[in-house]
């Protein structure tokens, strides 16, 4: 299967990627855009661009039809989803196989049976991975609060209610002692039932300070699989990832060999091919839990990469076309140094991480070494409201992971965004944090810290920076006309300077 | 030149000249030697002396606030607000009237969808309690009173969809 | 000796370079500038900057009391002087030393015996390294033609005539048969003479089709003197280096151990610290020469970085406060992956490389997976007339060198530079080249390639090209309103742009 | 809106419309289907639907060019010199003078020492021969003659100090 032209089916950092790792494969791209990406960077970095349609994603990046009709037209023999919008639908992913277009991502089967929470559950006990103690049948509306109350016991407290059906939160309970439990039942049953028409719910054990580890997987269509060092993806807020680092400080050599080698297996038994992350829960007795599958490239897949010298993207598309995996295993599980990665979004740490949206009037990314700043924007560029607001992922490597964090501070420093609010303060505030620089933390720890904050500003202005602003205020006034301010030796380029303002 | 800036809510007054190639920059009253070249037209490189005979480096970006006269500057990492005063007293900060008294209206501050009311008229709310979440550019936004007070009215259900600016709740 | 703040006797990229270094590690910098300097982007990125004099480098950056005052003043306790300016001056270094401050580099001692070529030569025999065959005691107006050409015949033909206080060129003549000889050794030492006051000369073997091959050193004040995977710098335009990459293709495995080693053993004779480089001649037959000895680090540093993880200028700081080398030897002599360098310069390649100074209208830089950008420039910023017209080092990094070349050519197109010309099109040129691309080259290949060309432009424009740039001309007047060209979305946001362009 | 652009030396006459969306180029008579969108003042976003149906997507940055109305166009990795001629037909490239008949002056172009002289007076030279080289930069730069010629005078000895726009050697 040649792939020679890559629609890609996304927008953003993401899209912007998956174009440089064609352009370094010599293949050709296809970028699409809705009405308020016109102007967007993944526009202008395609060799084409196609609209289709109108801002909400609904109207456009998730017509699947007006999407393959654009493959079609433009000659694209190959489609990247990237992730968010159709990379889990098992629909467009069929569609795209019927077309007759190489889809660079797993099977549509792959992604309907990993897509099923319990299915993938199973699938993981079937490769004898752990997965959260539980129940593995429905507990429908017949069974008796005695039963259940049973069933908790073997469990043990405190326990999760959680939906079969369920996503978003709802038709979940906590339950932290068994008097809790009818009550907690009738709640979550009847939400269930509203919420998704079947009120079948089961229990979960409730590991009460986990980190969020994950695996990496490359899987080729020759049955081999390979897994990848972990991520460590515990810092989030509001069960979104912010912080990720590679490797965890948390995962010793033999729990790595043991938790990269299930995570293979869950992959293997499903016959999976291409790229995709086996979550897991970390417990703190070192005890760990498959959560669940993302069947897709993840947003932080650059920390990975970054320690493994691997192009995650590059053999997407290598794997797509039918090549064998040749990485050396062993070199995937012993990490390089170490990498962080920060999501840069337009939203205002200050004001509850309100999105932030509209134009950036000024931007200077930082360079130099260990730094990679993937971005979907520039100086002049509009972030839409319509979408997700990441505008940037920040990556640093560093030696070891202080030297990764050293580095990281440094670029977000340098870092600077003009016009709208980022959560760059946020970050810097986090990695001032003594907690977070010895790793000591789990997935409750940016809530709880933030929490404990109570609003007070993450970056706090003091005299000195209110002194430095009205200086600068001032000598901006002072020096408005620019041959004042400028060198001598550079007045006589204000000519040039002035001509090229005259054509405009 | 003679100028009135507004930061940290403390009005300064300010006066500059240009002596011995430096700017003489005082506020109100203290003296600061300052050489200051400008980067680029949102930009300024500030080499300011401190009194042990250091020379500081700096970078000075501006970019307009949300008021006429106001000016977020970014500089040592932080984003400072600042207002430039203009003779008529005129262009005070926007938030000036979201923090002071008065009745409190709670806009939608981009298009989305109310997916939470978290009040009904005649609620008593303290400072930075949630009123409405409304959902946006894939994210769920709680919307919070500036501080405390009673919930004079709420203008929308679970579900409307609402465009940028729609009063949502007035708080008195 | 605690290094706590750092002065950096240099500018550039170079100086940006350092600056990062320090700020990783936490140390304050110092920058100094001359005039137009002022608003360069190292002074902008430094903790501290002091003006040092007048444009010309011998007022400024070449004022060794001026910038020890500033080192005084400023309170540094440690100098770094980059590459260039007073790098290799033993002056300067002793000054340092004298003034206790500590001189990130090499001792004076150092820099004054590998600084003379005959006792860099002599150092390299002594250890038991070849250098090119020749003479080795000079050849005074006493020695009679006869014995000259009895020596000659030891050496063989072709060789090399050079004067023994020479340099620059002068005293130089190659001699290829020997009838040749009598006339060229008059001639040299008549040359010799009157530019040096000195007509002794020297004879050495011819090396025909030499490639320059470099060994990156660390050494330490503990006795550890490392080595580094080698870097090959054959690439050059004029005895001046301008693509780097590491590993070279030419040297195995084999060769790696055996040039590194002696390498090393050079610099252990001298009792070399800190950051040095051995050059080498490497032949078409596998020998190779010992050539000469860079006290001080490399522009093409960065390369070594890429491929071993070592930040080469964070060491040079750990080994100048007394630190003990705790890298691996291992490692360091095996590349992970391939690292290449281009060093764009302000110059016009179609115009014989004409240096092309004055403001950057316009820059947009590469970024993505495996592009490093050391610039010491920005949008805006002006390339002075003064010095080195080097404003970046463009470096990839990619799994082999087919990897790291196809993300030379992503990045470099995706480098843009408006306002003055850059040596961008020359790389895409050489990058194109078979024998490039198949690392047939020596160290004449640049000069050889580009007289083929008798001046013919390298990036040919073609109807295509000029219909692109019509169409581009006739629409931007078209959209000269901005309005008129902005994506319905954007239209609300130019009304907080024009209240931005009010206060300029 | 018509205009008249020179480039690769040959003018074109160049008619926009917009229609249906998408402005209609017409270059002497070929009309070309292009969607373009600001990305910043000095650069433009273009999609160009070609003949076949596609869609090809470039960026083209403007700079200005070395004389009223040239324009330099960094468009697909070159660097394009156009000339947009006004009505009165001024504004001719630079380079035309350089390139054509008449004597050539051979100017300094930046400031720097005269290392080498290469010619005399009366000396015939060919297009691309070297007349002297000047050091600037840190780099020996030679200059060379446009075409064949005679050299008419030499200005400038080796060793003298010259600034930019310093004539060095009159070829005729």
């Amino acid at each position: 299967m040649p792939i020679t032209k890559v629609l890609i089916a996304n927008r953003g950092e993401i899209a912007v990627r998956i174009i440089r790792a064609c352009r370094d494969m010599g293949i050709a791209t296809v970028a699409v855009y809705s009405d308020c990406d016109r102007a967007a960077l993944h526009v202008r970095l395609a060799d084409e661009a196609w609209p289709v349609g109108p801002n909400p994603p609904r109207e456009s990046y998730l017509r699947i039809d007006t999407i393959l009709d654009v493959a079609r037209q433009s000659g694209a023999d190959a489609v990247h989803p990237g992730y968010g919008f159709l990379a889990e639908n098992e629909d467009f992913a069929a569609a795209c196989r019927d077309a007759g277009l190489v889809f660079i991502g797993p099977s549509p089967e792959a992604i309907t049976l990993m897509g099923s929470k319990t299915a993938a559950r199973q699938a993981a006990i079937k490769a004898g991975v752990p997965v959260v103690p539980g129940t593995e049948e429905p507990l429908g509306d017949d069974v008796p609060d005695a039963e259940v109350l049973r069933i908790a016991e073997g469990i043990g407290y405190p326990l999760m209610l959680k939906a079969v059906a369920g996503g978003g939160g709802k038709g979940m309970r906590m339950v932290a002692t068994p008097d809790e439990l009818p009550g907690a039942l009738r709640a979550a049953r009847s939400e269930a039932g509203s919420a998704f028409g079947d009120s079948a719910v089961y229990l979960e054990r409730r590991i009460l300070s986990p980190r969020h580890i994950e695996v990496q997987l490359l899987g080729d269509h020759h049955g081999t699989v390979l897994p990848f060092v972990e991520r460590e993806c515990s810092i989030q807020r509001r069960h979104q990832k912010v912080i990720e680092e590679s490797p965890s400080l948390a995962v010793s050599p033999a729990l790595r060999r043991a938790m990269t080698s299930d995570a293979a297996a869950v992959a293997r038994t499903v016959g999976y091919t291409n790229a995709g992350t086996i979550e897991f829960l970390l417990d703190e007795d070192g005890s760990y839990y498959f959560l669940e599958m993302n069947t897709r490239l993840q947003v932080e897949h650059p920390i990975t990469e970054m320690v493994t010298g691997v192009d995650l993207v590059r053999w997407q598309i290598r794997i797509a076309r039918g090549e064998r995996l040749t990485l050396d295993p062993e070199t995937l599980l012993i990490p390089r140094g170490h990498a962080v990665e920060c999501r840069i979004y337009a939203e205002d740490p200050d004001s509850n991480f309100m999105p932030s949206p509209g134009r950036i009037l000024g931007l200077r990314v930082p360079h130099g070494p260990g730094v990679r700043d993937d971005s979907g924007t520039y100086e002049g560029g509009e972030v839409p409201i319509y979408y997700d607001p990441m505008i940037s992922k920040l990556i640093t490597w560093g030696e070891d992971r202080d030297h990764a964090l050293a580095r990281m501070r440094r670029a977000l420093a340098e870092y600077e965004v003009r016009g709208i609010k980022t959560t760059i303060p946020f970050f810097l505030w986090v990695l001032e944090d003594a907690d977070f620089q010895a790793s000591r933390f789990d997935t409750t720890f940016i809530d709880r810290k933030l929490g404990a904050r109570q609003g007070a500003p993450l970056q706090a202005i003091d005299a000195d920076h209110e002194t430095l602003a009205v200086l600068a205020v001032a000598l901006d006034q002072v020096t408005r006309t620019p041959a004042a301010a400028r060198p001598a030796a550079s007045r006589s380029l204000w000519t040039s300077r002035a001509r090229h303002d005259a054509l405009r | 030149m003679q100028m009135r800036i507004e930061a940290g809510n403390t009005l300064r007054h300010v006066f500059v000249q240009r002596k011995n190639g430096v700017y003489e920059v005082t506020i109100d009253g203290t003296t600061h030697h300052v050489d200051a070249v400008r980067i680029d037209p949102a930009t300024l490189s500030l080499v300011v002396h401190d009194a042990a005979g250091g020379r500081r480096s700096l970078a000075a970006a501006l970019s307009p606030g949300g008021a006429p006269g106001a000016v977020d500057v970014h500089v040592a990492g932080r984003r400072v607000p600042v207002q430039v005063q203009n003779g008529s007293g005129l262009g005070r900060r926007r938030e000036a009237g979201a923090t002071g008294s008065g009745p409190q209206r709670v806009l939608a501050p981009m298009p989305g969808k109310v997916v939470r009311v978290l009040v009904k008229p005649g609620d008593a709310v303290t400072a930075r309690q949630g009123l409405v979440v409304v959902e946006a550019m894939k994210m769920e936004n709680e919307l919070r009173a500036a501080r405390d007070g009673r919930v004079k009215d709420v203008s929308v259900v679970e579900g409307q969809s609402v465009d940028a600016g729609t009063v949502l709740v007035l708080v008195e």
